[in-house]
């Protein structure tokens, strides 16, 4: 019993950490890769040194010139920041927004499959699971534009509902195809049928399962990375789908009013959708922890499979950030467009293909 | 067209008793001054639409309306332009202190709309059939009119101090 | 089939508001997303600009003119300096002619980039807006090269202008002229025919040429409505009849003609031609003379009268109307401004009915206001 | 098993407060958020049955899909803040009455049936047999219940579209 316990403090802990280090990388990445793309430096200043001596009250130097430090000094920040709720909120639905929120994005790390034994729960729905606990996060959403009695928030929080539950339809048909090529939902099963060179990626059709055969569903599924792609981006309210948090529209959509460590919890929250996001293409598309090359996967370096699986996210993640500060904002109508007259009838094109290539093909 | 052909053209259609006087530059009795033509201030709205819709004159821009204190008087000065003729006028519409009222051009033109609110706003002159005859830059309940010349600025709004004690009352 | 009854949600946009482009309040009535009405509310930044120069000598009141319209300080301070002078006759020699079109079409550039950047950016679009700001620093450095400051210049004189400028600062502005071209190429391609930036851009906020007429849009939004009316070229003012330039007008290319997406593009166009003037004012400009010359020393010589000049400034068609009791008054008895943003912005309860939130905002971006220049 | 149980008592506790909340509370939007946690503890109550499955689908269709839905239609009320059930729980005695009746009713038949207790066979991959069974014993309902959507579907789009002028198109 004392095992099982610790056990699963462990896990949280671990899980805890990962969520943790994946939103500051991907906040102090968002930074620099912004600024290069805009001409401009991004953090310079803050490095580990002179955070320590900032926090110890020691002169503070200026070193650590490329700002590594930066997303960390700005989680103190908000830490130390006034938690201010607004007059007319309802207090305790304000308080468990943000806790909902991150709960949603936080238990989809379980099933993440960072390697062949590095699961933290491998249940056998693993992709439903994370299909299904993420559409609880829809809810912190709403209650979080509704509580803070704003009515920017409410209409951000509207307009994620409604985004979030329409590409909901598109992200999951595009996932069936592969689960019906697959014949599991388990994320590790998913992956492990991937093994080898990388054209058996899911990517490159499905010659991993059938041999050269499994080319003639290459036009599939690319169009169903994209099509899951586009909808990852919509789910986790980026750009150029960001229009619940539309600073120039909304001001900040439905956390206008959260300020200090709720507001990062949002924030963390967001980027660790992001890295789930990413994750989860990764692992279905893209061969999850295997290289690609099997003389690497073969060789037994410790570590080397979580850190290929990381990169390839990470590398997912950067054109997630280039697409950000590259495009304008679609409006909420042709957002919807988007969703219900392109994404959905061509997913369930490529849904089809799949299954007649399953029936009558092989 | 010539201010005075513009002039003889609303005498004609209007008659005296509307269209009062025309000035250029050699009339005036200032030193510089372009032309214009006096109006009655009630008769505004039908000059203007007039002024609009003839299709000689065609003036379809008003490109400003100020108000100016001429210390008994209040007068409105109506700069128009014409696009498609390629000529301007400037009508300028007097009227007295006391019960300031001009015929507004604000169904004529969509822009006098806002600048006679400004003018209001700054002069207290009232518009009469203005559909939307409120302040426009100073607030709803702002008392008395700042661009006239005998404005007093108020030490207290609202309670607050707006005019500290030292400035006031001296300049 | 029975309506089904809704009712109206009352937001309130601004005063503090990323994109209401300083301190303007709307209220809007919407339906969902859809507005059913826009009611601008101003006066956040009145500075009784027109109360204050009722009690100042003329040369006083051209830095008030800077705090205008902050984004193009030198236009303002030439609006009002042509006032001024056609009222005294004065002749601007040769040399303060072409420096005034030089750093007014400088700061021409310079406030379209705002008007074009924050566009994007109210869009979405976060990249070009910086890219372009990058262009303004350059122009920034030059004019404060020039005046000595770098937004509120005080520059454009009644008779003259304040500074000399070097033969170096000339070559600095030949350079850039050059390094400025492929930038706003690059725009293009990173924003002005982005498939989204098309979508969210066109067809929206459609100002058809006679309302456009009717609600006093002047400058590059009335030209976006596809009329070629420009004060440069149709009543050239000061030596602009010297140049060759064209004025770019909306075609409604990608959508309907006088959309959001045309007054944009003409802003962009215009960058262009500025350029090409700025150029020829280079070759035509001679260094030597005096600046200083036809400054007036004060103005007890002021005529009696009143006068009513426009030019035209990056928002469109300034007018200021001056009158004047004569020599024995330094201070102008009354001095009106026609502000081109005040008056573009009238047509947003217009147009406002039935677009959505989010062209809202696009509409305001799109007609340049800046709340300066709205509320004096 | 005891810390099977424990956890067992906890999220039975959990969603029996939170379906007391969504009957006994005074703000329309709390008994909202309330029936949500309900149908996320009712998932959880299907994990304990072995029935992950149809605990994810509980999750995606219930909690990410009808509450949503449910408190999209609340949030758009005018007033929301000032709404509240009150007005109209009147009949608060005949009301109770008929609770208690039924909940006697049922903890009589909950004694009364002699229950047969069966080791349940964990079944290693559900999705597989829920799927055959759907396309072999329970076809004719798995069909209905599809029909029966798209007429629903059908029909919010017929009442979405609000104007004659559409209707020509």
């Amino acid at each position: 019993m004392d095992n099982i316990f610790l056990w699963i403090a462990i896990t949280l802990g671990a899980m805890v950490g990962l969520v943790s280090v994946v939103g500051i990388v991907s906040i102090y990445l968002e930074r620099k890769i912004s600024a290069f793309m805009q001409d401009r430096l991004g953090p310079m200043e803050v490095g580990f040194g002179s955070l320590v001596n900032a926090i110890a009250g020691k002169e503070v130097l200026r070193e650590g010139r490329i700002g590594l430090a930066q997303s960390l000094a700005d989680g103190l920040k908000l830490l130390q920041k006034e938690d201010i709720i607004p007059d007319g909120a309802d207090k305790f639905l304000f308080k468990l927004a943000p806790m909902i929120v991150f709960a949603g994005t936080f238990s989809t790390f379980a099933a993440l499959p960072l390697a062949e034994y590095f699961i933290p729960a491998d249940v056998n729905i693993g992709l439903f699971y994370i299909l299904a606990i993420s559409s609880f996060g829809v809810s912190g959403i709403l209650m979080a534009g509704w509580s803070s009695n704003n009515k920017w928030g409410l209409l951000g929080s509207l307009r994620s509902t409604a985004q979030m539950v329409s590409y909901e339809i598109p992200v999951g048909v595009s996932l069936v195809s592969i689960v019906m090529l697959t014949g599991t939902l388990s994320m590790k099963g998913i992956v492990v049928a991937q093994e080898g060179w990388f054209w058996n990626w899911h990517l490159f059709g499905a010659v991993g399962h059938h041999g050269l055969i499994g080319f003639v569903l290459l036009p599939m599924m690319v169009i169903n990375f994209i099509a899951y792609f586009i909808g990852s981006l919509a789910e986790t309210n980026r750009a150029p789908f960001d229009i619940p948090e539309a600073e120039s529209e909304l001001v900040a959509g439905y956390h206008t009013e959260y300020t200090g460590m709720r507001f990062a919890i949002f924030f963390l929250a967001e980027y660790g959708a992001i890295f789930v996001g990413n994750a989860i293409a990764v692992a279905l598309f893209l061969g999850g922890w295997y290289s690609g090359i099997p003389a690497i996967d073969q060789a037994n370096i410790p570590g080397i499979a979580p850190l290929v699986f990381i990169l390839k996210t990470f590398v997912l993640i950067f054109v997630v950030m280039w697409i950000r500060w590259t495009l304008p904002r679609l409006r909420v109508d042709q957002l919807m467009t988007l969703c219900w007259k392109y994404l959905i009838p061509f997913t369930l094109f490529t849904f089809f293909s799949v299954a007649i290539y399953k029936v009558f093909i092989v | 067209m010539t201010p005075e052909e513009i002039f003889n053209k609303l005498k004609d259609k209007f008659g005296e008793s509307k269209i009062l006087s025309v000035h250029n530059n050699e009339s005036a009795e200032v030193d510089i001054c372009d032309p214009f033509i006096n109006i009655e201030p009630l008769a505004m709205t039908e000059v203007a639409k007039f002024l609009k819709n003839d299709s000689e004159l065609a003036f379809d821009q008003c490109c400003c309306i100020s108000g100016v204190d001429l210390g008994d008087d209040l007068q409105a000065v109506y700069h128009l332009y014409s696009f498609n003729q390629k000529h301007k006028i400037c009508l300028k519409a007097t009227t007295n202190r006391e019960n300031p009222a001009i015929g507004t051009t604000a169904l004529t033109w969509g822009i006098s709309g806002w600048l006679e609110r400004e003018t209001y706003d700054m002069f207290g002159i009232i518009f009469k059939n203005h559909p939307d005859h409120r302040r426009i830059l100073l607030e709803e309940d702002w008392e008395g009119y700042p661009l006239r010349k005998d404005y007093e600025f108020p030490r207290y709004w609202r309670g607050m101090e707006v005019t500290p004690e030292e400035d006031y009352g001296t300049d | 089939m029975e309506q089904i009854k809704t009712d109206l949600m009352t937001i309130n946009m601004g005063p503090q508001h990323p994109s209401t482009h300083g301190v303007l309040r709307l209220e809007l009535k919407t339906d969902g997303e859809i507005v059913d009405s826009c009611r601008p509310y101003l006066g956040y930044l009145h500075r009784c600009f027109e109360k204050h120069c009722e009690s100042l000598d003329y040369l006083k009141i051209v830095p008030f003119t800077d705090r205008m319209d902050y984004l193009a300080a030198m236009n303002n301070n030439w609006a009002f300096a042509l006032a001024v002078e056609k009222m005294m006759g004065i002749e601007v020699p040769e040399k303060c002619e072409y420096l005034r079109v030089i750093v007014s079409e400088l700061n021409r550039i310079a406030s379209h980039i705002i008007a074009f950047g924050t566009f994007g950016l109210d869009i979405g679009a976060f990249t070009p807006f910086l890219l372009a700001f990058n262009q303004r620093e350059l122009i920034f450095d030059l004019l404060e090269e020039a005046s000595g400051a770098r937004m509120l210049y005080n520059y454009i004189w009644v008779g003259g202008v304040a500074r000399d400028v070097t033969s170096e600062w000339l070559k600095k502005v030949k350079g850039f002229c050059e390094s400025y071209k492929p930038v706003i190429n690059e725009i293009d391609d990173l924003l002005s025919y982005n498939k989204i930036f098309v979508s969210r851009a066109a067809n929206v906020g459609i100002v058809p040429k006679d309302l456009a007429i009717d609600y006093g849009f002047t400058g590059p939004n009335l030209r976006g409505s596809g009329i070629e009316f420009d004060l440069r070229k149709d009543e050239p003012y000061s030596i602009y009849d010297k140049f060759d330039f064209d004025v770019p007008i909306g075609s409604g290319e990608e959508g309907t003609l006088g959309d959001c997406w045309d007054r944009y593009m003409c802003r962009i166009r215009e960058t262009r031609e500025s350029i090409k003037i700025i150029e020829q004012a280079l070759e035509g400009i001679s260094l030597e003379g005096d600046i200083y010359e036809a400054v007036p020393k004060n103005f007890n010589k002021m005529p009696k009268g009143e006068v009513y000049v426009r030019s035209e400034t990056p928002r469109g068609e300034m007018g200021i109307y001056i009158v004047s009791e004569g020599g024995k008054a330094p201070t102008p008895y009354r001095c009106k401004v026609r502000s081109p943003a005040f008056c573009a912005l009238s047509i947003l309860e217009k147009i406002a009915k039935g677009v959505m939130i989010s062209d809202i905002i696009v509409i305001l971006g799109s007609i340049d206001i800046v709340l300066g220049e709205v509320d004096r | 098993m005891v810390i099977a149980d424990f956890a067992f008592i906890l999220v039975a506790a959990f969603v029996l407060i939170c379906a007391c909340v969504v009957v006994f509370h005074n703000k329309i939007i709390y008994s909202a958020f309330a029936l949500l946690f309900c149908f996320f503890g009712v998932a959880g109550l299907y994990v304990f049955l072995n029935a992950e499955f149809l605990a994810g689908t509980q999750l995606l269709v219930y909690v990410g899909g009808i509450s949503v839905l449910i408190l999209f239609g609340i949030l758009l009320t005018k007033n929301i803040e000032d709404l509240t059930s009150k007005e109209v729980s009147t009949q608060k005695i005949f009301g109770g009455l008929i609770s208690v009746t039924f909940l006697g009713g049922l903890i009589y038949m909950v004694n009364s049936v002699d229950w047969k207790v069966s080791t349940p066979k964990p079944i290693e991959n559900s999705p597989v047999e829920i799927g055959k069974l759907f396309m072999s014993d329970f076809l004719i309902p798995f069909e209905i219940a599809g029909v029966l959507l798209l007429v629903a579907l059908i029909g919010a789009v017929v009442i979405g579209r609000d104007t004659d002028k559409d209707l020509e198109v």
